[in-house]
């Protein structure tokens, strides 16, 4: 019995060690490896507002700060909307700022989602800021940007 | 700093022992080289020999200067060196160092260039348990893949090359 | 700073008891499925089975066993029923000594045993999705029950096999697995996390492979990393060391389909 | 047909909102490698189409950027017994189609 316990306590040091290593993970977060937005990114986002403005508002992205593994990055969307026919998300695109190919996806919504919401996983090059913009029944754009330090980039095969 | 530098000394005579016999061989090898035919694959013919004192190797491998740059390069590498999938370096533009190892940051302050080659080249000479992978041993491995057989992960350039850069982190301090 | 302490410890304790709750009280204290391994959205995404890829397979695997095979035109069901009554545990007790042919097979062997001879199928091949997804569904009706292989009598040499590749150097790179998963479990390996060495979730999805994949997959990956020449899948060396790992994960639950990075 | 899985709450009451999940089995090839080199033409799902009752409630265009055997989740609003029908296109015009009845008693 007593030696279950201090196997247990063993245990727990080792968790402990596992679960304190996300803490030196963030200090290293202030990211000198982030690079600026890529051309191919503004060029993608400029197409997507066509002159519009584009407001930092109304647009929740949930998105890992940490990345095991930039082949699948599971991301949650959620724009601040009534749903109805008069008032609606008509599109949310996903823009990475560092993939080879900008825009990830988009996802046509209508009234009868009932809640502005999607869910998918993306692929990530490498650590970046990923957008959500949210494309309104009015035309008007809102967005939300989420940085994502990823471990192990896509397109590595390490076998 | 002085615990360091006694975790690094422990199976000196044991070290220094093992060199002889090594000297030995590689003269042989070396020896065959001369051969006419002899095989360009043959396994420790592309090793300079060297010799270790205490727990060092105070002359550079085949006499080549190390350039630090490129040895930072190597370091740095993930299909080079690849040091820091173990390792820590004073350089905060990589993410995600290694904490298998000790530190590097002030390893030019702790260790004398000579120990840090003698490092390099088979740590297990020092510690027979070290997880550190000889990078300039071709000898005593067991099935080795077959790109990488009769070859040491590093050439006598590459250990120089880092040996240079890694003398020059003085300071303990990180960016 | 005591309540603190207690306050810490507690909710660890909580998180081990949680995470683990097919935890034996005999499996090894330092040992750990990988799952502890993974990141919070990861776990989740391996807990919920709708968004769990590997069911993919699993899904795969069921069909398969429901479809008649090869000359004796034979369904996996006709003669074992229902996978979930009649497959439940036995992926707990595999790799195993077939006691009529007296050779160690795993789970994908005993499938491949039964297509030959019984189905008179042809074997399928190693990391097919046929084989995969058969061997995920198996596997996958002891999710949750603890490892429990034999490991006496025929077993032995087996084990003992499987201990020495585990022990021992080997590579360009000289590194036995025993150094790092043993020693280096829970430390970085760059932004990576050593596991404990313990296959308990295979086949997994692996977001490297982004697919599915078996446990001698993942051991030729290894194998690369050391730059060691490296076994085939289904080779003598990697089931001696697959009853081995199992052994020493013996009372951690089954975890098919794992996630995995 | 590739293997796919939808899951949809069995029963819901009219006007709740339920969430639907889905996956599907595809390598996603993305034509492109980190060194730029192609090595495999490009071949995605580059289109998922939902309907519910006969009618489109979600539809995605997927980019190479999606990760292999493609997971969504989204929301619609219960309103009577009916068909979801999730419908796949990849890039060789392969389509996959699965559905899952949604009782509304």
């Amino acid at each position: 019995m007593t030696l279950v316990r201090v196997d247990r306590r063993q245990a727990l040091a080792t968790l402990a060690a596992s679960l304190l290593a996300p803490v030196t993970v963030r200090a290293a977060e202030s990211d000198p490896s982030m690079k600026p937005p890529s051309a191919l990114y503004l060029q993608a986002r400029t197409v997507l507002a066509n002159g519009r403005e584009i407001r930092t508002a109304r647009v929740t992205l949930d998105l890992p700060r940490l990345a095991e593994n930039g082949n699948s990055v599971t991301l949650k969307i959620d724009v601040a909307s009534p749903m109805t026919a008069a008032d609606h998300v008509r599109t949310i695109h996903i823009l990475s700022e560092q993939n080879p190919i900008a825009t990830i996806g988009r996802f046509h919504l209508t009234p009868r989602a009932g809640r502005a919401f999607v869910s998918t996983s993306v692929r990530l090059a490498t650590t970046q800021n990923v957008h959500a913009i949210a494309e309104m029944s009015d035309g008007s754009l809102w967005e939300a940007q989420a940085e994502s330090v990823v471990l192990i980039a896509a397109c590595i095969d390490g076998g | 700093m002085r615990a360091a530098r006694k975790s690094y000394s422990v199976a000196v005579p044991a070290a220094a022992c093992a060199n002889k016999r090594r000297t030995l061989a590689v003269g042989v090898l070396l020896g065959g080289l001369l051969l006419p035919g002899a095989l360009k694959t043959a396994a420790a013919e592309q090793l300079a020999p060297f010799e270790i004192v205490g727990d060092a190797i105070p002359l550079a491998l085949d006499g080549l200067p190390g350039d630090a740059e490129r040895g930072r390069v190597i370091v740095l590498d993930r299909t080079g060196g690849n040091c820091l999938i173990c390792h820590k370096v004073p350089v905060a533009s990589e993410p995600f160092q290694g904490e298998l190892g000790p530190d590097l940051a002030g390893v030019g302050g702790r260790l004398t260039a000579a120990q840090i080659r003698q490092r390099l080249v088979d740590q297990s000479r020092l510690d027979r348990a070290t997880l550190m992978p000889p990078y300039y041993r071709v000898d005593n491995l067991t099935r080795v893949a077959a790109p990488f057989q009769g070859k040491p992960v590093l050439n006598a350039q590459q250990i120089e090359d880092v040996v240079a850069w890694l003398a020059t982190l003085k300071d303990q301090e990180r960016p | 700073m005591k309540g603190w302490r207690t306050g810490l410890a507690i909710g660890l304790a909580l998180a081990v008891w949680r995470s683990s709750p097919g935890l034996a009280e005999e499996a090894s204290p330092s040992l750990h499925p990988a799952t502890e391994y993974l990141s919070t959205g990861m776990k989740a995404e391996q807990a919920d089975l709708a968004r769990n890829r590997g069911m993919l397979w699993v899904d795969q695997g069921a069909a398969l066993w429901r479809q008649a095979q090869g000359v004796a035109g034979k369904a996996c069901a006709d003669c074992h029923g229902e996978a979930e009554a009649s497959m439940r545990g036995v992926a707990a007790r595999y790799p195993a000594v077939d006691a009529t042919s007296n050779r160690l097979l795993n789970l994908e062997g005993r499938i491949n045993q039964c297509r030959t001879t019984r189905q008179q199928a042809q074997a399928l091949a190693y990391e097919s999705n046929e084989l995969l997804g058969l061997t995920a569904f198996i596997a996958y009706q002891s999710r949750g029950l603890p490892v429990n292989v034999a490991t006496g009598g025929p077993a032995q040499p087996y084990v003992e096999a499987g201990r020495k590749l585990w022990n021992e150097r080997q590579g360009q790179l000289n590194l036995a697995c025993a150094q790092c998963h043993e020693a280096k479990a829970g430390h970085k390996l760059r932004g990576d996390t050593i596991s404990s060495g313990v296959g308990t979730g295979y086949p997994v999805y692996r977001l490297e492979w982004q697919g599915m994949g078996s446990l001698h997959r993942r051991l030729r990956a290894c194998q690369l990393g050391v730059r060691a020449i490296q076994f085939d899948q289904g080779a003598p060396e990697y089931l001696a060391l697959e009853l081995y790992l199992a052994s020493r994960a013996a009372g951690l639950p089954i975890e098919t389909p794992a996630l995995r990075r | 047909m590739r293997p796919a899985r939808i899951v949809v709450p069995e029963t819901a009451k009219v006007g709740e909102i339920v969430e639907i999940k889905a996956l599907i089995q595809h390598p996603m090839v993305t034509g492109h490698t980190a060194a730029g080199a192609n090595t495999e033409p490009r071949d995605i799902i580059h289109t998922l189409t939902v309907t519910y009752d006969g009618a489109e409630i979600f539809r995605a265009d997927f980019m190479p950027g999606i990760a292999a055997n493609p997971y969504v989740a989204f929301t619609t609003v219960a309103t009577v017994t009916g068909d979801i029908v999730f419908t796949w296109t990849d890039d060789k015009s392969e389509v996959t189609t699965a559905a899952r009845t949604l009782r509304v008693p």
